[in-house]
């Protein structure tokens, strides 16, 4: 790991030259509607640099919304298939929180464990992710709570914190160290700095060892239901997550042509384990909220040891009914 | 980068299409290519992807047995959008295939054992490839047993292979379709699967069972062969939910933190008592 | 809000409900629904201006309606739509008893479908935000190119979350059409054409029977406006056919009726 | 380069236009070749949908046309689909969908000549507007703004 510093003022400069070198930059702008979301973006004048959070994550870059997995032609007694990996661009994502961050982490351990992805390996590897601490929190915040914090570094390759006037540089990776490389006259190398009095302070919410261990035996807890009770059952939560990863497979065109494509799924949707015979498992919001909650603190840390809940608030914030996770999870694991 | 692409299908060439009952078809699949038959190989359990291109792909177990080489057939009911595509299919077309996907039956843990199969409806597609390969290598396996119901005479797959096995002799068949589903010629029994298999015990010493069916089957079967003597490691089941991956990343066959496609769909009844009843 | 708990508590105790769906307040000072038990919970209601959300949508989940004795406090949204479900047989399997707060902070609680009627078309409100109305005049204002182009780029962005569905109290479909495969109307994944035409679908659906929450719009996380749609056709058919949906008892619902004298000035 | 020759899609009910069509065949009427025809029961089951589809799969424009109001073979059928129109036409309308792409028509069985008439009309004018590209280009340009679609492409 590299230390530098930046100037604030050559900051801009710097954005700038990153859009230059001919990657897509992806960087949080503020929409009419007042929302802040992750877009491609030509010059730093355009982004949003005053925010809390996203209204939702940057998991896009390496887990579209649509994913064409390959392109197909059909004759009758052939087809090909046709994919279009090596098109995936250099991209930057500039501006994610640690959680975020951290979110990628968990994406890499889920996609690339066993059964690796190579969807997801190819637009991983060609993405650099430039993360800022938190300066600011807000209610929703819980990051502290799942053992992360505002100035965590795990999964950035380059990790900003605006102490004062400058810009406190931690170069973690390779891909960071190169993504500077163009810019190198902009920063002055520094020695390690105590971050913690320039981040935001999220209040902890629970002890995540506790809720772990209590987890265990959550499922049958008669809370659930009330729990679950203002769930309406979108998908908004499982769209806006930063580790959320369940698909769809579809095809689109004819028989002769079109793509089979993988979209965003969302646990929250009465149809998503619906059987062809009508039989359903998980038949009620109860079940596939408890579902949702259990995957990211029980099962995902039994199947790959991580919470996969990074704590960034975006669900408590969308969600039409209000509901809140941390909440729910002190309910459903209170005796 | 050096990873394997799960989602590009294999070609497949539908040789045969046998009509087994109302809707329900069976399709013996060759490769297209050669290349592509020799890297395939499967286990009898596993499951694979057949898709129609423009409608989407659909699960189910293979059928056929892994000991009988060339091919691989299926048997799926036209329910929904894929099936009924793959229903129309006719002789000669190309549809696709993905797989092999999940875990197997550990056969040759029960080589000198006693084997009980209890399945109904259309849960004896991936019996069938257990049982011909045992029958395959019949010397090999004790007592093989058979507990299989349907609706209605008319709803029982395979019959002509039903007919081949009563005439081996060296199985034991209980055929049996519900109340109201017999014919005036029919003479085997008449009931509900567990209620046959709790009237005609299976012998549980050096025996192993297979259930398989729809989730009321399992749920209700497990208990009584647990209670006829069978130890729960010893009672196997397969399960199937809604898939769309096939390797353990959309999510959505999970029961509990199990993905049925990747750590199953083979699993014992010790397992299943684990999970939470979500299948 | 004491006077609400007690009445609330009241009527737990009297054995008239056994659910409450009402408001309580939560993080960041928000307001939202609650869903009360028991009599001891009673206290954590409250009733302000902020209590927009609309409750019916919740009479339609399975897990409610097998309660059956299920009390509801209703803003003038809600009980419009408990009119609509009303004229349109939806709530025939569940016993509700409707409450609400009225601007003098009294309680009303209604003892018939009937007497919610009286009070709606009472107190009929203005219930479209001075935003809300300026947007539309914005958008009526622009020429047609630049309409299609304003509503492109947001539908562009819809991620197909379907939060617009599942709020709505008249969405209680077991099985939209965007759900049913043969043929696959819509597509499942997002893109801007499929997009559009379930909003298109949607705000046909809902033609007539749409009671102008705004929940719709309220929800979106990509912060689509969509309520709009619904808001403009509902105008358009009080222009043409005066009706309005929420308003009365006896089912006007406009797209299953006609008048020999509709206009047709556009059919050649 | 040729002359555009629009595609234009009619939904037709079966008991007045379709017979309109198909007297105006057996008079021996001409009319533009341009129009493909979908038969339907009844306008009243024409779903908006359809007329979706149809700009979607590149019609150019639509016809939707039917029984004179009191004529219809379910005596109401036409009725219903009326207001159905004036709500659809006006919710296009405030999208900004080019609603004069779509005609809509009553056309008696004994009226072929106003078949080929309408039919005319109606390739002349799309002729005039040129092909339909609002849905097209939607796909291509306007996506590649968007940031993951900048991605995918």
């Amino acid at each position: 790991m590299e230390i530098k510093t930046i100037n604030t003022t050559n900051i801009s400069t710097f954005f700038n030259q990153l859009v230059q070198s001919g990657k897509i930059v992806i960087a949080p702008v503020l929409k009419k509607s007042g929302k802040i979301f992750f877009e491609r973006v030509q010059s730093y004048n355009q982004i949003e640099t005053d925010y809390i959070q996203t209204a939702f994550s940057a998991k896009s870059v390496v887990f579209p919304k649509v994913e064409e997995l390959f392109s197909y032609s059909k004759t009758t007694d052939n087809f090909e298939t046709k994919q279009s990996l090596s098109d995936i661009p250099e991209t930057v994502v500039w501006g994610l929180r640690p959680c975020d961050s951290a979110a990628f982490n968990y994406m890499t351990r889920f996609f690339m464990d066993e059964n690796p992805d190579i969807y997801f390996a190819t637009r991983k590897e060609r993405t650099t992710l430039i993360a800022i601490s938190c300066a600011k929190s807000d209610e929703a915040c819980f990051c502290t709570s799942v053992g992360l914090d505002p100035g965590k570094t795990k999964g950035s390759d380059i990790q900003l914190t605006l102490m004062g006037n400058e810009y406190y540089v931690e170069v973690i990776t390779e891909k960071g160290l190169s993504a500077i490389k163009t810019s190198e006259s902009l920063f002055t190398s520094s020695t390690e700095k105590s971050k913690e009095k320039y981040l935001a302070e999220p209040t902890t919410k629970f002890s995540i060892e506790e809720i772990k261990e209590k987890m265990q035996n959550a499922y049958d807890n008669v809370a659930w239901g009330q729990e679950s009770m203002g769930c309406v059952g979108c998908g908004a939560c499982a769209f806006a997550c930063p580790t959320c990863t369940c698909f769809d497979i579809q095809d689109e065109g004819t028989g002769e042509n079109g793509k089979r494509i993988r979209c965003w799924d969302a646990c929250g949707f009465s149809q998503f384990t619906k059987h062809a015979s009508g039989h359903n498992p998980k038949p009620n919001q109860t079940a596939r909220r408890r579902q949702r909650l259990l995957h990211k603190f029980k099962y995902s840390v039994e199947n790959i040891g991580m919470v996969s809940c990074v704590g960034c608030g975006r669900c408590i914030r969308i969600c039409p009914a209000h509901l809140n996770i941390f909440e729910n999870i002190l309910n459903v694991t209170k005796a | 980068m050096n990873i394997k692409n799960n989602y590009i299908p294999y070609k497949m060439r539908v040789a045969k299409i046998t009509e087994e009952a109302p809707l329900i078809q069976t399709y013996r699949l060759e490769f297209v290519d050669k290349k592509e038959a020799d890297e395939f190989s499967f286990k009898a359990g596993q499951f694979a992807e057949y898709g129609i291109f423009g409608e989407g792909e659909c699960t189910f177990c293979i059928a056929s047995a892994p000991t009988r080489e060339g091919y691989i057939e299926c048997t799926f009911r036209n329910t929904g959008r894929v099936t009924k595509a793959l229903a129309d299919c006719e002789e000669n077309d190309i549809i696709t295939l993905r797989g092999p996907f999940g875990n197997s039956f550990p056969i040759e843990q029960w080589y000198g054992k006693n084997v009980v199969f209890v399945t109904g409806g259309i849960a004896l597609p991936p019996l069938r490839c257990v049982i011909n390969t045992l029958l395959d290598q019949r010397e090999k396996f004790g007592e093989i047993s058979v507990y299989y119901g349907a609706k209605t005479v008319n709803d029982l797959t395979y019959k002509a292979e039903l007919d081949d096995w009563a005439n081996r002799g060296d199985m034991k068949l209980f055929i049996t379709v519900d109340p109201g589903g017999e014919t005036p010629e029919w003479k085997r029994y008449i009931g509900f699967v567990p209620t046959i298999l709790e009237q005609n015990p299976p012998e549980s010493d050096n025996a192993i069972a297979i259930i398989a069916g729809p989730p009321i089957l399992i749920k209700l079967g497990m208990p009584i062969l647990s209670k006829s003597g069978f130890p729960n490691n010893r009672i196997f089941t397969t399960l199937e939910n809604r898939m769309k991956c096939g390797v353990g990343k959309c999510g959505h066959c999970m029961v509990g933190k199990t993905y049925v496609c990747k750590d199953g769909p083979v699993f014992t009844y010790e397992e299943i008592l684990k999970m939470p009843v979500e299948y | 809000m004491k006077l609400l708990q007690n009445k609330v508590a009241e009527l737990f105790k009297n054995g008239t409900i056994n659910l409450m769906i009402g408001f309580k307040n939560a993080l960041n000072k928000q307001v939202v629904p609650c869903f009360i038990e028991n009599s001891s919970q009673a206290e954590q209601l409250i009733y302000t201006a902020d209590c927009k959300n609309n409750l019916s949508v919740y009479l339609h989940k399975p897990e409610v309606k097998k309660i059956k004795k299920v009390g509801i406090i209703g803003n003038i949204a809600t009980l419009r739509s408990l009119i609509q479900l009303t004229s349109e047989n939806q709530l025939w399997d569940i016993e509700q008893t409707i409450l609400t707060v009225n601007e003098k902070d009294e309680i009303i609680l209604f003892k018939n479908m009937r007497e919610v009627e009286t009070y709606v078309q009472t107190y009929f409100p203005e219930n479209h935000t001075e935003e809300d109305k300026k947007l539309l005049e914005y958008i009526d204002s622009l020429p047609r190119e630049e309409r299609w182009k304003y509503w492109m780029e947001q539908f562009s962005t819809c991620i197909k979350c379907y939060a617009c569905r599942a709020v709505c109290p008249m969405c209680y479909c077991t099985q939209c059409t965007v759900e049913c495969n043969q043929p696959q109307w819509i597509k499942i994944s997002s893109e801007t054409t499929g997009n559009l035409e379930w909003h298109i679908m949607r705000a046909m659906h809902l033609a007539g029977r749409c009671i102008e929450c705004g929940e719709c719009g309220r929800v979106c996380p990509v912060g689509i406006p969509i309520h709009l749609l619904t808001t403009k056709m509902n105008q358009e058919l009080f222009k043409e056919f005066a009706t309005r949906p929420g308003f009365s008892l006896k089912g006007e619902y406009a797209m299953n009726t006609f008048k020999p004298e509709d206009k047709e000035g556009f059919i050649k | 380069m040729s002359e555009f020759e629009p595609k234009i899609v009619a939904f037709v009910c079966n008991w007045c236009t379709y017979a309109g069509a198909d007297l105006a065949g057996t008079n021996r009427t001409k009319y533009a070749s341009n129009v493909k025809i979908i038969r339907f029961p009844c306008t009243g089951r024409i779903d908006f949908m359809l007329l979706m589809k149809a700009f979607e799969n590149g019609a150019d424009g639509v016809i939707v046309s039917g029984c004179h109001p009191n004529d219809c073979h379910y005596t109401s059928g036409n009725f219903h689909a009326r207001r159905r129109w004036i709500i659809f036409r006006s919710l296009l309308d405030f999208i900004g969908f080019d609603t004069d792409r779509i005609t809509f028509s009553w056309i008696s069985a004994a009226e072929g000549n106003k078949w080929a008439q309408i039919v005319d009309e109606v390739t002349e004018k799309i002729k005039s507007k040129g092909p339909f590209t609002d849905l097209k280009k939607l796909n291509c340009t306007l996506l590649k703004q968007l940031y993951d679609e900048a991605i995918t492409k």
